[in-house]
């Protein structure tokens, strides 16, 4: 890791000594340096949480805006400006509670996005209360009587809206992480990697070792083509799988779709105005006269 | 200047009544187009209820040799396509006024005339023609040339089966025959002066102009819920977004669109959402936002009767303090409110170039009223290109929110230069990073609210329209800009004015002194609390003789301002 | 249907000459009498649209709120009142787009309430926009060039949430649509019920006709129990069945959860309140003086 | 009267420094009971950073023979756990403050002095008993006698493992002991007089003021979404949910928490959401539902610096504004704002009451400061009961929005009576059924806008402390009250008042002549803007010779004030 160029010049870093999210930094640095991209091509956008803040200790652009709304902000940065490569990042609390509608719609759209989520089961930065995927039982100073709702499964949930591209890691396992997220990175159309994060501080029950316990990895032979076994794999509860469920063909993403980008247009930004198409516009607003009233 | 075509013959005002799905719109294109192919103004708008068929709306049409662009409650004739409409008319007609309808069974030598529509319906192929068979009537009444109406026609239809067209040129001859019979009759009469000199002028509504503004600014991507009366923005730029290359996307959710065009803006576009009350609710935690990242942002803010759910189909401006204060926290931004359909083309434009120059949220406000109403416009100016957009090439020592002097720090682009482009929601250092220096916490807020000193001193002047020293003012924003100048033109008093502000917020300081030396101060607002009046008094310091509030989802009438003023207004010197 | 007692005397109603929702209204009337309510006993919550008027035309208690907020409104309707039978319904639009995240988590919290979704694959009220369920291609005055993100399947979404009841009917069916939505009401816990709706205004796509020949219902064998066969059942395409897919054996909803209806505890508002109580937690504030300082 | 402890030997002033997670909550806690249960009032606040580990907070604790309530710069002993802190207290260390910290390596004879506090806590069993080590630290310097802070550690930690127990004592010991031979030693005195009469009053802070006033006012439902610093009475309540039936519920985002507590009102509870500025923009499309339904609606708003996320755990004044234009279109509600915990807990009570019985959204505005400060009170009054909810038995011919004088129609509850309970987002009718009836809407919106008139009447009073003839007046609002008090009262002036408004919407009237009559007004808000001053300016026709506001995140400080006041104030009568 020593060299990489995303890392950056810290003071302090806001996490809990031990937290998952220290290993997920260090396997998204890898992995980005891995896809062979450069700090300055590269977005991150977060919300609000601990996860959250990731984007100020990993040298690259980013926009932390607000809890919840990652991916509205990260899919109209790409579909503005495909030359970027984006990466939309949060917790759970934040990409499946508060932004749970974008999480829908992002799928459903397919950007050519990469969807980071560090799934810890709790909210941290607001001091441990449940998040949606927080097991049942799970006790906390709002759910004193333990967590009652049925806990979301993200890769069922994206499959089931026909994502591109579902994966899960383990922050405990950097190399695999990082190599999850490069390929996540390196998919084109919309890319989860959902990874479970141990959160030493508010969540006692999802420790680094129970999910060192509970997880494996999908074998090599898994066809990642196939949805329903995608489906199948990713429903399993006794023992979770990790690595790449499913990743779709090539389909085209959002950006192409706009018809914005034909051939290699540049970004927006860059783009000269053409008056006279206005000119015509305005123009058929005009009367038309009639010859002999 | 604009005066009242009523009653002394100076013009013609037609309304359409009917059920939503029986075409009054057809009539009134096509009307409109005939009229001003002869050389007149037209002014039409519409209130119309919310439902896809049925119900009771209505449409005014209003044709003069002079521009005409008002709303008024002054109907010299009226069409009604179902009779229930007439108990929802009341108000708009006049003893004068002449009611055609169908089954009315008026009274032999009313002004109540009867006209088999459904069995002429029949006659020309079914009840789908029935608008065209009325514009037909009221054309035939006019004494209008059959061949002018026909050119209408087949202009309309272009592109539509040659059955259809044919269909309808019978159809228009049908209700043509009807009208000149009434005429000729002298059942109806109707006097017309001469046309005008509107000729080659554009003919558009406040959702073309705004659309076409939006273009004219450089847009190039929008995101936006439907919600009505915005939505119609959203469907012409998604009409025209592949010409344009504009990004048109119809999002999940309010909250969605708003972020979406903090994104857009971030990654160098020129990014505008378009909502109404409610989506703007759900906006304002992304327009705070966009004042803490100083990232730009464009709303348009169409007004409609609250609370909640409200009128949905109406009009109103009571969005005033939600668009000044919707949003936690404290940060600059600017409300633009056009008064017509030149300001709502260049003001549209001008919010793009104000949202990038300054790096603030742009909320533009207009309302169901101005977005449906048409009239003739000489011109909309082209820019003579779009300025580029106001960012730099950054270095490698790039910090996006440097402080300095005017609080506006040059704005980067990701990818462009060498340097990193950071923006957060926390507060944050120079280059973007969260901070809990508390010193720098208040550095940063002086920074960003700093900006409104520049957004004040470039904000656009408000109108004062009539004598410099009339000692009577009324005060209006927005929409309601050309019926207050008709109303008080119509008054033909020396010592009364309009003043129109089409900024309010920063307000523009050129009128405060004559403001407040004026003796009887009056204000007009669509809304029940006279929310803008409250702001203007607490900034400048005056109070209000009396105020014209209007809140029943329909906009003033030029009558109803002009008989307000008649009891607000002191006697004095008429012309 | 005649003398129903959730028939209204009605002036005029707010649909098009045509339009599914007539049915629909009458199926619910139906079901409604048929599960043997009294319309002082049932609260209809709708959001905002074509669909959420219904409320308006049924004679029954109403909250017609916002667009897309039915299922937070009925969720604490009857966690507070449980002695009411309450039914969110709204458009496609509107529960599964502006309300999507509640759509998400409702299902997770199964409340007893049974959801009824007019859809008709398209925004009706705001005249014709493509909704989630819009296909692919589907034009309209927004998607110009058609309908480019993949449509929700909101059976295989609910299912994949794991929830307790879902269904799909069709409005040309009304004797069969009221006898689901009959089983959705007497169901324990939260149940979808989602309805093909024709707007002959503004789908000319997916109309009486095409619904008509799509669809058929599942065979009377089928295993409600069963969550992995609903869930490939629902994902079926080239025809689509209806019926009941997937109803869960009684789960504990989220009234009962709240631990505050025990017994024949009474609803809420006719609750005495124990200022003993409030005095006792008061007094746990008070400082315990030292005997000798 | 509160009077200032400082520099007159009235009181101490401890500030303990160091990071989150090391626990000196525990000191704070340790040490309150500790002299409180001498006899002592106790103050404590806290400022702290947005992290769960490391960063640097620190806590104010404040010991008086007499009442102390407010936030204070002075401090007479710092004691840092980590040596970091020493810069960002900077500004709150006076050259006879006295700083205790581990190899702080001070020159001797200055007050800064080390204390070997790493090896105690290893002496003692761990770093994780430096907080009590600091407590004995402290208690001894105090002189404090060891079995009174024994017998508190026993209490504190009782219910966990005797070995807990035991280590802690041990550790208190430990550090006692060091204490004492500072004090003995010279190197360290503090003067504190004797004991007061704080024997059996309540300690507690603004969150469980708040959740109390919550219970009294019979609140049985919560919704709401984790949010600093408002998440503490959701946490209270889900504590004590099932004793007194409550309905907990975290929701998935505001807009459904703010749309739960319609449903709950709706059906018959009493409910309300907790939320900050972000959130708060969420719900405001709800709370607009909320006053076109008339649904009531209670909303604690706890304030923090914005715009968006801003400084999350940090306090400020900056929602004012939000508060009461938030939410499109026009309808009344209730904005109240406690200056301290009697009042916390009075009008969080009152706002159930009030959304009740007017059919209103209720919103309570407070802050991080008011929400995590401690101090002693009297007494909490008990309700006798709760009054029944405002809801009438339904007969057959029920309609929920009759139209009547008041513009507070009977409000009904499903499935209790014949009637069938209507709640429409729409302009509708008495029934709740969706109209276009354009002159009902007019009467529907003075019926919603009628019921200010009643509210502005029963508005709770602004308190005007001081002489009744001052001359120079201090106006604030919410939590800083009990700081202007004290800052005010070591003026010793007889020409210096406080008005103070703990509800800022409607105004209440009554102290308006005096207020207009001042001298010299000096306003006093924690934001950067002056909201609620610009507001009473434009509603009472005031201006402000003098604004003092702070917006870096911290509270203003007694200190603070008085200089503001100092400069402030003309040249005058002194006591
Ligand atoms: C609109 C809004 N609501 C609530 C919050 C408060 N908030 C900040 S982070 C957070 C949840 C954090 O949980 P998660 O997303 O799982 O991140 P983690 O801290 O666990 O990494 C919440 C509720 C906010 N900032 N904005
Ligand atoms: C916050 C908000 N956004 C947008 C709207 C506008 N709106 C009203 S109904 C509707 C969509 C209707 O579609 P659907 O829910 O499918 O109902 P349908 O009319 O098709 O029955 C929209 C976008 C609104 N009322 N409120
Ligand atoms: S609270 Fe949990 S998630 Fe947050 S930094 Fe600490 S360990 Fe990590
Ligand atoms: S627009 Fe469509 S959904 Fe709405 S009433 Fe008409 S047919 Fe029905
Ligand atoms: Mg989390
Ligand atoms: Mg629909």
């Amino acid at each position: 890791m020593s060299g990489n160029s995303f890392d950056m010049d810290l003071e302090d870093i806001a996490w809990c000594p031990g937290c998952g999210n220290f290993a997920i930094l260090q396997a998204l640095k890898q992995a980005l340096a891995d896809a062979g991209l450069a700090p300055r091509e590269v977005v991150l956008v977060s919300g609000i949480g601990q996860a959250a803040k990731l984007p100020h200790y990993l040298a690259a652009n980013f926009f932390n805006g607000l809890h919840g709304r990652a991916l509205p902000v990260a899919t109209a940065i790409r579909a503005v400006h495909p030359g970027l490569t984006v990466i939309a990042e949060s917790g759970d609390g934040d990409m499946y509670g508060e932004g749970g509608n974008h999480f829908l719609h992002a799928v459903r759209r397919n950007p050519n996005i990469t969807n980071i989520v560090h799934n810890n089961m709790v909210y941290g930065l607001t001091k441990g209360q449940a998040s949606p995927t927080s097991g049942r039982g799970f006790e906390t100073p709002v759910q004193v009587h333990g967590v009652v709702n049925n806990p979301l499964n993200p890769l069922t949930l994206a499959l089931a809206l026909n994502a591109s591209f579902v994966a899960r890691a383990f922050a405990g396992d950097i190399p695999e992480t990082a190599a999850i997220i490069r390929k996540a990175i390196q998919h084109k159309g919309y890319a989860l990697v959902d990874i479970f994060q141990p959160c030493v501080t508010f969540n006692r029950v999802n420790t680094f070792r129970w999910f060192k316990e509970k997880t494996y990895y999908l074998d090599d032979g898994h066809d990642v083509k196939n949805r329903d076994l995608a489906l199948r794999r990713a429903a399993e509860e006794d023992r979770l799988p990790l690595g790449v469920f499913y990743a779709a063909e090539s389909r085209s993403a959002f950006a192409e779709s706009t018809g914005v980008f034909e051939g290699d247009a540049p970004p927006l930004f860059r783009r000269p105005f053409d008056v006279a198409r206005l000119q015509a516009l305005i123009e058929s607003y005009r009367g038309k006269p009639f010859a002999d009233p | 200047m604009i005066d009242s075509p009523h009653g002394k013959g100076k013009g013609l005002a037609l309304v359409l009544a009917g059920e939503a799905g029986q075409g009054v719109q057809v009539v009134e294109a096509l009307l409109s187009e005939a009229f001003r192919g002869l050389g007149y103004y037209v002014f039409s708008g519409q209130e119309f209820m919310s439902r896809i068929r049925g119900g009771s709306n209505s449409t005014l049409i209003r044709v003069s040799p002079r521009p005409v662009r008002a709303w008024s409650d002054r109907t010299d004739l009226c069409i009604l396509f179902d009779n229930k409409a007439i108990t929802r008319l009341q108000q708009r007609l006049q003893p004068e006024t002449f009611v055609l309808g169908d089954n009315l069974q008026a009274p032999e030598g009313s002004r109540f005339i009867d006209i088999p529509l459904a069995e002429m319906a029949q006659e020309a192929g079914g009840s789908l023609y029935v608008n065209t068979i009325a514009a037909g009537v009221l054309w035939g009444i006019y004494n209008g040339r059959e061949e002018t109406l026909a050119d209408v026609i087949r202009r309309f239809f272009s592109g539509k089966k040659p059955a259809t067209i044919d269909g309808n040129l019978a159809a228009a001859g049908i209700g043509l025959k009807l009208g000149r019979k009434l005429s000729h009759s002298g059942k109806v009469s109707l006097a017309l002066p001469p046309p005008g000199d509107n000729r080659g002028n554009l003919h558009l509504n406040g959702t073309e102009a705004v659309s076409l503004g939006a273009i004219a600014g450089g847009c190039n991507f929008v995101s936006a819920y439907p919600m009505s009366p915005s939505t119609g923005v959203l469907t012409f730029l998604a009409r025209h977004g592949r010409d344009f290359g504009i990004i048109v996307e119809q999002a999940e959710d309010e909250i969605s669109a708003a972020n979406m065009v903090l994104g857009a803006w971030y990654g160098g576009a020129r990014g505008m959402t378009t909502t109404s009350g409610g989506g703007f609710d759900l906006m304002t935690e992304a327009v705070s936002l966009s004042g803490m990242t100083e990232t730009p942002m464009v709303v348009h803010l169409a007004q409609r009767p609250g609370p909640a759910t409200g009128l949905p189909t109406r009009t109103e401006q009571g969005d005033f303090n939600l668009a000044l204060y919707g949003g936690h926290g404290e940060y600059p931004r600017v409300l633009l409110a056009p008064g017509n359909l030149e300001q709502a083309y260049a003001l549209t434009a001008e919010s793009f170039r104000l949202a990038d120059a300054f790096q603030v949220p742009v909320i533009l406000l207009t309302d169901q009223y101005l977005l449906d109403s048409h009239y003739d416009v000489v011109d909309l100016p082209l820019p003579r290109a779009i300025p580029p957009l106001a960012v730099v090439e950054t270095s490698r020592q790039y910090a996006r929110y440097a402080l300095n002097e005017s609080g506006i720090s040059p704005r980067g682009v990701p990818g462009w230069g060498e340097g990193l482009v950071g923006a957060d929601s926390d507060e944050h250092d120079a280059k973007g990073h969260i901070t809990e220096d508390l010193d720098l916490r208040v550095r940063m807020v002086d920074k960003r609210l700093r900006k409104l000193v520049l957004l004040a001193e470039k904000a656009f002047s408000a109108e004062w329209i009539g004598p410099e020293q009339a000692s009577n003012v009324l005060v209006c924003w927005g929409s309601t800009l050309e019926i207050a100048r008709e109303a008080v033109a119509g008054l033909a008093r020396e010592d009364v004015a309009v003043l129109h502000f089409r900024q309010v917020f920063p307000l523009p300081e050129g009128a405060r002194e004559r403001l407040q030396k004026a003796e009887c101060r009056i204000l007009l607002e669509g809304n029940a609390t006279g929310q803008f009046g409250a702001f203007l008094g607490q900034r400048w310091g005056i109070d209000w003789h009396h105020r014209l509030l209007k809140y029943n989802g329909l906009m003033f009438s030029v009558e109803e301002v002009r008989a307000g003023l008649d009891k607000a207004l002191p006697e004095r010197v008429r012309k």
